[in-house]
């Protein structure tokens, strides 16, 4: 128990924080250029703007505490430590993908980093955070499920359902609703009957509460304490997170529901610069340790791009691999679209 | 001088059917997520907020099965309900809504209270959506008696089917498909309602039947151009309604023609190709020459990347195969 | 407006209400006979125990508000007035039944007594009443639509979602949750984070609250206070009433897991015996009153009864009958089995 | 002296396939509404929480979405969950989390975790439950690659495919029957699994195939002593699983009788009949004499009338009926 992550950050861990905001910022700009050129496809939902309550999550989170989030989950995988040019791959669809190219921006997975992955279903994937939490009390481990999703998602009747279980089960599981206020073109005023997502947790008796989700440290601290209960006390908890989404839904949604004096506000408190405002009025960070940091970033994401582009196709006689976990036989049937 | 019809793409063929029916009759309303001041994920609904206010055009929480039994319920109060579930994938997410209630109040309560719904939405795969957003699910709709199943594959046909199937009493699983928003062409007017159970020829030909719907018409479409380039005439015909089915018109297709090839997206296993052939063999045993070809998506779920995807759903070539190989039977070249 | 019942029941109000307690009684207990004469098939769900909730919650509406219902609703048939004998007759399935025989005991419909069913699917119904609340705004109406499910039937998401629909819409709605603490086998301590069930209603700002379901005109009075605030004020409202089956989950259930003390318990505040007593107290109702009443119900039920059994059989050539409301032609191909 | 084997229920048979692979692999839990203390509503766990405990026998709230979300999580993180759906009903609020999460993971994201789990449900009619809860769903999982999908017809099969199906890594339908929880007969040892994929013939005949499955195997066989004593000789098959589905012994079959019928209790259009009947077409086309025959239940809700309910379900004499229309076609009389 003793090795999670301490609530408070050592200047080590806010520097890793900041860098790895820097990280998913910047490979967002860059997933988006490669969206522009052609060269991703299908859906591309960017974070931007969220990387505090991203990374102050995880940052909160051991190792191996299981985590799932939704299509919009770059960030997470990048939080979690994967690698981002096997992201990166996975997004342009090339056989060197996180997932072989089957699963694109909408299901990243890291089964090694214990990030069980995004899911495109709105609230499909929280009850599968419950049953991994349950797996990890059952077999009696430490670890704390954790599941992140918006506050559209909150209206889907499963995640009450699984707010239900956990608080009858005492399950160790974090709910983290990231409440950026939308819900694809839909504010949370015109979705949801109260405005807070909390409190329905809290009537499944699940200690829960909001922060402020553009402030990296809040959230940290935030989801250790939640984290704490579920580890240690064996209970639930949810956390609502305030954010904003700084790009439309995805790619293809020209954003133009929200006014741009409401997204320039959200914007005036852009996390990174706070967090680096922060670092550099600790002294935890120079301004040259920022700028090298920044160039280090970029080349880490320029080069992520870069072998992504480079990437084998995926061959087009295993389309029918991984139907099965334990094929019947070489039936080759699955490929086949002609029958007989 | 008369002028040729507008042309008009799928997409505002719809969105016509729904403000003239909506213009018409006041119990209709459209309910959704997004689509009201967003005009729909798909811009089906573009404008019609404006026009016809929020009581009507009313965007909901992502909350599927709840406003779809919303929609189920205002029906038995005697409303004209017109749902749109985003995608036909998020129908899973409310198909006992569909199934245990819209389907079955009529009959279940002895006829007391129709259920006059439409359940709006699109679906299909080609855009690289992966495997929990590709969907082709009308086998699963068809299967079940109470509901309707319509498929529409050009702007006049959404248009018409959309317009009987608002001013139907049963629940109408309206099945669009994401690939022909853009597609344009003609369509009807303010009375062109088109009946449902009337499939049409959409070529004529001689050497084989190809049964295709949605998009997959466009797709058989494409292959009888490349077989007619070869001197091979197929006649392609699509059902537009799978409930009501008209049978009448597939079976004396393939009674001219000796062969069949049925074109589908979803997967191959109790299908819609499935189903079909079935019927068909039923109907023309006696007068096949060849054994009826399924040409469906591949039996996996669907992958992202582009060149797996392109391969796991029916391409022009594929019906060309499936057309050749019924032909080979008895043209062995 | 004014036409609502008022709260306090007037003695022939009050007569009433103890005459349809005494009717759902003795006509579940002849069903009960009925089925252990194998003449009524499938499920047979009784509320016995539960005629205070009933009545109570039905003598607080209009005729005119909707109301559904799950697959336990016999009673509900009964307060809104549906002939019993139509009741019986679809329970053994014959063609005079009031859903033709094609519902049976679990799906019972009085359309013209705005009774929209039962229904078998636990939580199913919910969001057809919050449709049927729907229309009645949409259209200017006054009526509130009313539904009643189990405190088993609060766990299911689409309830949830319900709630929320019915606070961001100001619906007149009033949803009522009978809670007689046991889902089939499961009790409430079993199968919910917490025993309490109306401040889920209450995270959605739903005015909410629970009463004695055993006590009928408490329950008429707390129902008729939701009524108001979903037909004056527009707004949503949830009471759970606390109650008792008496009976197992249906009669196919033997009842082993309750215990008899905590059933004698309950039985000893039954409804109808300390209904009696307040209308004998109070001079409403005299001894005989009551026995005459008593004998007019046996009689009702008796008859009912004869002639549910002497009803005729559904001809089978109407199998396919309805299946549409708009058929599209004579197709007989739904009533033939063998194809072609 | 060898004794006969003991025979026993259908339920138990699945019991002491529940008992042995719990006692086998402490992996192994249950989880389903009133499974427990109420000892399921079949009473199919019988016994199971006291031999257990709590941990592995889990008596839930009624969520089937959520629990069978929380059973595809634990079976990532390694666990094999047993998921009871008190019946296939209620599968329908949980078609979701099967579709778009169970059959999807291990494709979705590359093989990287499997996903083996069992979820158990009754289904059929036959009761008088009337429309929302006699269904008969087994083509809407066919329909799906990613699942596999198993039909037990005798206590034997119900307990060696069920022990099967929780060894495998692969999320399993294991559809039982509601009919059939009283049926006797012998089960098979600890060891003896029965693989998936694997036709048995349940009568030898030569003059027509039919392909029964669950409840109607019996339904079948009660049709082919009817027949035999008119002297014909049906082969009834019973694939025992539709994925995977063994083609290869039920064309053999067809084959050699040159007729077939299909014999299922779920609705026709898109059916399991349709989806037998259009692989058999594909492998038999030249063989068949006669155009395969499928008796399915009625294209409506299920009635509550116990006489529209017998006549809305497969009979032995629709099976009779439509083995005589096929012979018909050789042997008018
Ligand atoms: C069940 C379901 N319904 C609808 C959608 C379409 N959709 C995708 S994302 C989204 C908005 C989700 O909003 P929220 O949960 O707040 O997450 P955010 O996108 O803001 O991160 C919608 C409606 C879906 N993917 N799944
Ligand atoms: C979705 C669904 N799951 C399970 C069932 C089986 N079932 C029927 S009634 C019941 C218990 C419901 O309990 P509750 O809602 O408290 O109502 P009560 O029976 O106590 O009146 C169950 C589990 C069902 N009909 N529907
Ligand atoms: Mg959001
Ligand atoms: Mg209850």
């Amino acid at each position: 128990m003793s090795t999670s992550p301490a609530p408070l950050a050592s200047p080590d861990e806010m520097r890793d924080m900041f860098r790895t905001m820097t990280l998913i910022r910047r490979f967002e700009e860059k997933a988006s250029e490669e969206y522009m050129a052609g060269r991703i496809g299908g859906f591309l939902h960017l974070a931007i703007g969220e990387e505090a309550a991203i990374v102050g999550t995880v940052s909160a989170l051991r190792p191996d505490d299981p985590l799932t989030s939704t299509y919009r989950e770059h960030g997470q995988a990048l939080a979690r430590g994967s690698d981002p040019r096997a992201i990166m791959a996975e997004l342009l669809g090339r056989a060197t993908g996180i997932c072989g190219g089957r699963g694109g921006s909408m299901h990243l997975m890291d089964l090694g980093r214990s990030f069980y992955g995004g899911y495109g279903i709105v609230g499909g994937a929280v009850p599968l955070a419950v049953g991994l939490a349950w797996a990890a009390k059952y077999r009696g481990g430490d670890q704390v499920a954790v599941t992140m999703f918006g506050e559209g998602a909150a209206n889907q009747g499963v995640v009450s359902e699984c707010f239900n279980m956990a608080g009858l089960w005492d399950l160790p599981i974090v709910f983290l609703i990231l409440n950026n206020q939308y819900g694809m073109g839909t504010p949370v005023e015109r979705a949801a009957a109260v405005d807070d997502f909390f409190p329905r947790a809290a009537a499944y008796d699940i200690e829960s509460w909001k922060v402020d989700g553009m402030d990296v440290l809040g959230v940290r601290a935030a989801v250790s304490e939640a984290a704490r209960l579920a580890r240690e006390d064996g209970r639930p908890a949810c956390v609502e997170l305030l954010a904003y989404r700084y790009k439309g839904h995805s790619m293809s949604d020209p954003d133009t529901v929200r006014s741009s004096e409401e997204k320039e506000r959200w914007q005036a408190r852009d996390p990174l610069v706070t967090f680096e405002r922060v670092l550099l009025g600790e002294g935890i960070m120079g301004a040259d340790d920022i700028a090298a940091m920044r160039t280090e970033v970029q080349q880490v994401v320029d080069d992520a791009a870069a072998y992504a582009e480079q990437g084998p196709e995926v061959p087009v006689a295993e389309l029918a691999r991984n139907v099965y976990a334990q094929p019947w036989n070489d039936d080759p049937r699955g490929s086949a679209l002609v029958r007989p | 001088m008369s002028t040729a019809p507008a042309e008009v793409t799928y997409r505002d063929a719809l969105n016509q059917a729904l403000r003239e029916e909506m213009a018409r009759d006041e119990s209709v309303f459209l309910m959704g997520e997004d689509i009201g001041h967003f005009d729909g994920a798909f811009k089906v609904t573009r404008g019609l907020l404006k026009e016809f206010g929020e009581q009507r055009v009313v965007d909901t929480p992502i909350t599927e099965a709840g406003f779809t039994g919303l929609g189920i319920g205002a029906a038995m109060a005697g409303l004209r309900p017109v749902i749109e579930i985003m995608t036909v994938n998020f129908a899973l997410v409310a198909m006992d809504q569909i199934v245990s209630n819209a389907s079955k109040i009529h009959y279940m309560f002895g006829g007391q209270v129709p259920v006059p719904m439409v359940i709006r939405m699109p679906g299909g795969a080609g855009h690289q959506l992966s495997a929990q957003h590709s969907h082709s699910l009308e086998a699963m709709f068809t299967h079940v008696p109470g509901l309707k199943v319509v498929v529409p594959a050009t702007p006049e046909d959404a248009k018409g089917l959309l317009k009987t199937a608002i001013r139907d009493d049963d629940p109408v699983i309206f099945l669009e498909s994401e690939g022909l928003y853009g597609k344009k062409g003609p369509v009807g007017g303010e009375d062109d309602l088109i009946p449902f159970g009337q499939a049409v020829v959409r070529r004529p030909g001689r050497d084989c039947t190809v049964i295709a719907h949605s998009r997959m018409v466009w797709v058989a479409l494409a292959a009888a151009e490349q077989l007619a380039a070869q001197g091979i005439e197929i006649e392609v015909i699509d059902p537009r309604t799978f409930r009501p089915l008209d049978l009448d018109t597939l079976a004396a297709s393939v009674a001219r023609t000796s062969r069949a090839v049925v074109v589908d997206e979803g997967w191959p296993e109790c299908g819609i190709a499935a189903g079909l052939a079935a019927h068909l063999y039923d109907a023309c045993f006696d007068m096949l020459d060849a054994p009826i070809r399924r040409v469906n998506a591949a039996d996996v779920p669907m992958p992202y990347a582009k060149n797996l995807e392109q391969a796991a759903i029916p391409q022009p070539h594929d019906v060309v195969a499936a057309v050749m190989a019924t032909l080979a039977r008895e043209v062995p070249r």
